[in-house]
């Protein structure tokens, strides 16, 4: 766990989403599917994102603006600094024979760099719409579905599954591929175990998926997410 | 002296964050072990974060067999804060925690919002772990009360050795979109930079009236923000939500305080104890006497 | 509804500040005519702002012969808030306030944090001026208390009308070079931006509690703050600190306010009364139900 | 009392002060003595300054940077934009035979406007140093003294005194001149009357201020001022 006031190098328009390229630092680029604390300006609290890409001398990260936290940080400008925590949680396992990487939305940003380090295996990726859909072009050999089609009705079996995006669709990839590694989502205050926040349910305990995950397989033990609340 | 916030480190989570404390103080723990409160539990504010954890921890006898040995590896001093339900709870915490060497010093929580609160009073509870342990006993307190002085004075009457300020206070965020409350218990323990006015005050009153030890924490980012909580009366300061951004405050902040001490003068920060009150008393003193210069007039 | 806080608006001083509002809050009036503390009384925080004016104020007998008057002038619903040391003078002052056609509504100062507080309870002070005035009553509370909703619970059994919550927390802030406390009474009364998740939390409580009338308040600075406010329970809102940076904030907020409303759906303000416990209440009987994705795995 | 956000022209160094340019907008530039609250970036509360300056379109003030807010006006960049509230209180009378403007430190601010108004009458500066004296250049016909002379040692007598500075300066201006108009200070957080916060003694009692002043002269009540606190 390292901590460093990183370069904004760039900050790139795909679809709705940004690509935000900072210079590397010393900070290592852990496993596909850790995930590293950015600090927005401005804000109190770090916010939990997952690597998207890692190429020489930079990370890059692929933002959902959906709130505050996430404006602020897709608004980034290049020569800023941004103060970044990580790499956090555990990766997903790549011992695996016949991967296939299942993602909806802003799921997809861990994906370029898990399909890189597992020789770019085929991808099915949902997307609400074609404008979101362009964060598809990050993910070599990969499948496009768009609502309603969802990916759970196009996705072939008998593969090891990875899996990324809204819980919905997590549920419905899990029922189908109960093996599948799955990347959960909470609030995180702190992602390394200090703020108990990112409690989620786990072997029918509420535990910190910042320290257990933020990837889960659903086989090892019998458990259920806390619904989070649908708001209205 | 530099400690973290109970609940806002987990020192084997962090090892190299909790050694460089000058002592670790953990997560309350209570008689059962607790899940804590259904998730949401974090949001941030615009000066600050609101909590709703709900005292997620093993409970005493996980806690005493498994947590504690391994805490004691860390080799970093010790405190355990507790917390319960009633007078009873907190007698049984602080025997159970008497035989324990790792343990240096038992903070009595006594101010959680995010539990339905301890029926008796401050001093039924101080009183009750006094009579349960020759360990040092320092009381937790909530600013949320009308006078902080008078419940600082009957913490120090019942046998507290010291005092820590503040816990958190309720607040309320609401969903951007949805106006739902964000957290899932709706209310939740509000900390974090709006709290340094609030911290301050209390240290302020309480060193004034008690003249005990103070560990003073509420929004503390800077070592000038520990030097301030000194100078109001604190002997020593903790770290809480400054710790979730910055792993490194400790370090930095111990840097920055002496650095700040000296260019106020004091040769150690542990100098600038109670300096604020110095000038006070100076001034009230002034008052007595008419105006200098309204008497030349 | 948008009014003033109490404190910080003198309609007199300026009269089309006071215009844009729709009833104007007098500053708190005590029996006898108070200079208030000694300077310095005002100091800026991180995220808000601390007084010490220690109610200044001319007294009811001037207040009723020279400023009631000349206040009625403007033509506008007149509330006036009346604070004492003991329960007699709110009492005292609610009568002489009962013969006065140009008030409207009496808010009671309980909650002031830089005077001594009344000794008597809150169900005293509401009691008395119940017995003592035919107006609506407006008890105004702090939320430094333990638990807001029994104090407002407590009020409302005793007779109160409504709330005004919050009052301001003791606060203390230091000179950037002196580490003397900024303000010549040392502590003060917070108030602001940091307040907002406080009079949240507040109001919240207090709505569920007792479901009266509610004024919320606390570092409101724009339509969105004050729709929060009403989503958790609030039938008005008042502008404090806010007015002293932006004189024009009342028609600002009410502009935004309304337009906020209708953003979230609301076809007015006052339509989204509450609707933070809509959603939670469906969210604390969900909690009843076993998940429903759990029970399929 | 009005309120608008006005265009910084520019901020210019003059010795430790910064001379700060706005873009007047629809305020009024009020009476010499008159002060307006400018408000900060980043800042909850305005601060109050006298106007220093009023070319044509333009509402100017100098700064002396001695805190928090004082550093945030100074720093203001051309270009950005900065809310001003004003005129505001009671200016100086500017009905008298034979004026003398008597100043120390940033006390000097309200008397280039002053001394336009008046036609230019001679003044007497004391600066602490001559860094600081730069700021004499602003005043027209103005006489400097440096510490450890002070103004009130070369001050002739048989003048209408028009004085603003520090409280020891204004004090000991009184004493000679005891129907000086004087230009007092106290912490303001409205500068309109609504907050209370500015009270000083006057007539024997607490008043504001910012509705009383902040030109008083002693001569018409007897009265005094409560010593703000010597920090230390
Ligand atoms: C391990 C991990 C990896 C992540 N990787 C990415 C990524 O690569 N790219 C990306 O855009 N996002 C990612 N997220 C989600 C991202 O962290 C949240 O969207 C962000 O924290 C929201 O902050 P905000 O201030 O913008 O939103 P807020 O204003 O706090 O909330 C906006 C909405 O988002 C919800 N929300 C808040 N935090 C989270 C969260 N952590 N998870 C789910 N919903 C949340 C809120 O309930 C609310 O409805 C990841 C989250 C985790 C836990
Ligand atoms: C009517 C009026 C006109 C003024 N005109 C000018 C002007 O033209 N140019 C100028 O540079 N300054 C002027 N001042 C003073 C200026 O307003 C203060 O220096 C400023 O408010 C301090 O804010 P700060 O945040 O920088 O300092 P803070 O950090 O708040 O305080 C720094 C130091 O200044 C003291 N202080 C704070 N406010 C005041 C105040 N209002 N008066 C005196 N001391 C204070 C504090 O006690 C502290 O010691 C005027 C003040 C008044 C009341
Ligand atoms: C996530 C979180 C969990 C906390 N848990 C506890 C706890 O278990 N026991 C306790 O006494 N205080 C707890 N607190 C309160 C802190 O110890 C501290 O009193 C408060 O946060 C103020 O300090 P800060 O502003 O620096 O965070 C918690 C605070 C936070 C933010
Ligand atoms: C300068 C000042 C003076 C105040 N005076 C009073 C008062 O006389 N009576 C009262 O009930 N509240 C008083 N208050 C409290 C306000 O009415 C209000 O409750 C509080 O400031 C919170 O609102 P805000 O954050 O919008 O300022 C005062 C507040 C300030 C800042
Ligand atoms: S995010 Fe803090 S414990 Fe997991
Ligand atoms: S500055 Fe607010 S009343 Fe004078």
């Amino acid at each position: 766990m390292q901590r460093e006031a990183l370069r904004v190098l760039a900050s790139e328009p795909v679809g709705p989403y940004r690509l935000l390229r900072l210079a590397r630092g010393r900070l290592d680029p852990g496993m596909p599917g850790q995930f590293f604390m950015l600090s927005p300006p401005g804000h109190l609290l770090p916010r939990p994102m997952s690597l998207c890409l890692a190429p020489p001398r930079e990370l890059v990260f692929l933002i959902d603006p959906v709130g505050k936290g996430t404006r602020a940080l897709a608004e980034a400008e290049p020569g800023e600094t941004m103060t970044v925590l990580g790499p956090l949680g555990n990766g997903y396992c790549l011992r695996v024979e016949k991967p296939l990487l299942v993602g909806g939305g802003i799921g997809v940003a861990p994906f370029p760099y898990l399909s890189h380090a597992l020789g770019e295996p085929p991808a099915l990726l949902g997307f609400r719409t074609a404008h979101h859909a362009a964060a598809a072009a990050l993910v070599p050999n990969a499948e496009v579905v768009l609502d309603p089609t969802l990916v759970t009705d196009v996705m072939p079996s008998d593969y090891d599954v990875f899996a990324c995006g809204p819980e919905p669709m997590l549920w419905a990839v899990a029922r189908r591929a109960p093996d599948a590694q799955l990347a959960w989502e909470a609030p995180m205050a702190c992602g390394f175990g200090a703020c108990y926040g990112c409690a989620v349910e786990i072997g029918g305990e509420l535990r910190r998926l910042c320290v257990e995950g933020p990837i889960l397989e659903l086989k090892a033990s019998r458990w259920r997410k806390v619904r989070r609340r649908e708001a209205a | 002296m530099i400690l973290n916030a109970s609940g806002c480190l987990d020192a084997l989570a962090a090892p190299d964050v909790a050694r460089r404390l000058d002592a670790f103080v953990t997560k309350t723990v209570t008689p059962l072990p607790r899940e804590g409160n259904a998730p949401v539990r974090i949001a941030e504010t615009d000066a600050g974060m609101l909590n709703s954890i709900g005292l997620a921890n093993p409970g005493i006898d996980r806690f005493l067999a498994a947590t504690l040995p391994r805490l004691a590896e860390l080799a970093i001093r010790l405190w355990v804060s507790v917390g319960g339900f009633a007078t009873d709870d907190y007698a049984d915490l602080c025997r159970r925690l008497d035989e324990r060497d790792e343990v240096q010093v038992i903070e009595l929580n006594l101010s959680c919002p995010n539990v339905e609160g301890p029926e008796e009073t401050v001093v039924d509870i101080v009183t009750a772990a006094r009579a349960s342990t020759g360990k040092p006993l320092f009381a937790k307190l909530s600013a949320a009360v009308p006078d902080v002085a008078a419940t600082a004075t009957a913490a120090a009457e019942a046998g507290a050795d010291g005092l820590s300020l503040v816990n958190t206070i309720r607040g309320l965020a609401l969903d951007e979109r949805t106006l739902a409350p964000t957290l899932a218990t709706a209310t939740g323990g509000y900390s974090g930079p709006a709290l340094r006015p609030i911290a301050l005050a209390a240290v302020f009153a309480a060193y004034r009236a008690t003249g005990l030890p103070i560990v003073g924490m509420g929004g503390v980012e800077t070592g000038r923000h520990a030097l301030e909580l000194i100078a109001a009366g604190a002997s020593a300061c903790a770290l809480g939500t400054v710790l979730f951004a910055d792993p490194r405050a400790p370090g930095r902040v111990r840097t920055e305080l002496a650095a700040e001490s000296r260019t106020h003068g004091f040769e150690t920060p542990l100098a600038a104890r109670g300096a604020s009150h110095t000038i006070v008393s100076s001034l009230l003193s002034d008052k007595t006497k008419k105006p200098a210069i309204a008497s030349e007039m």
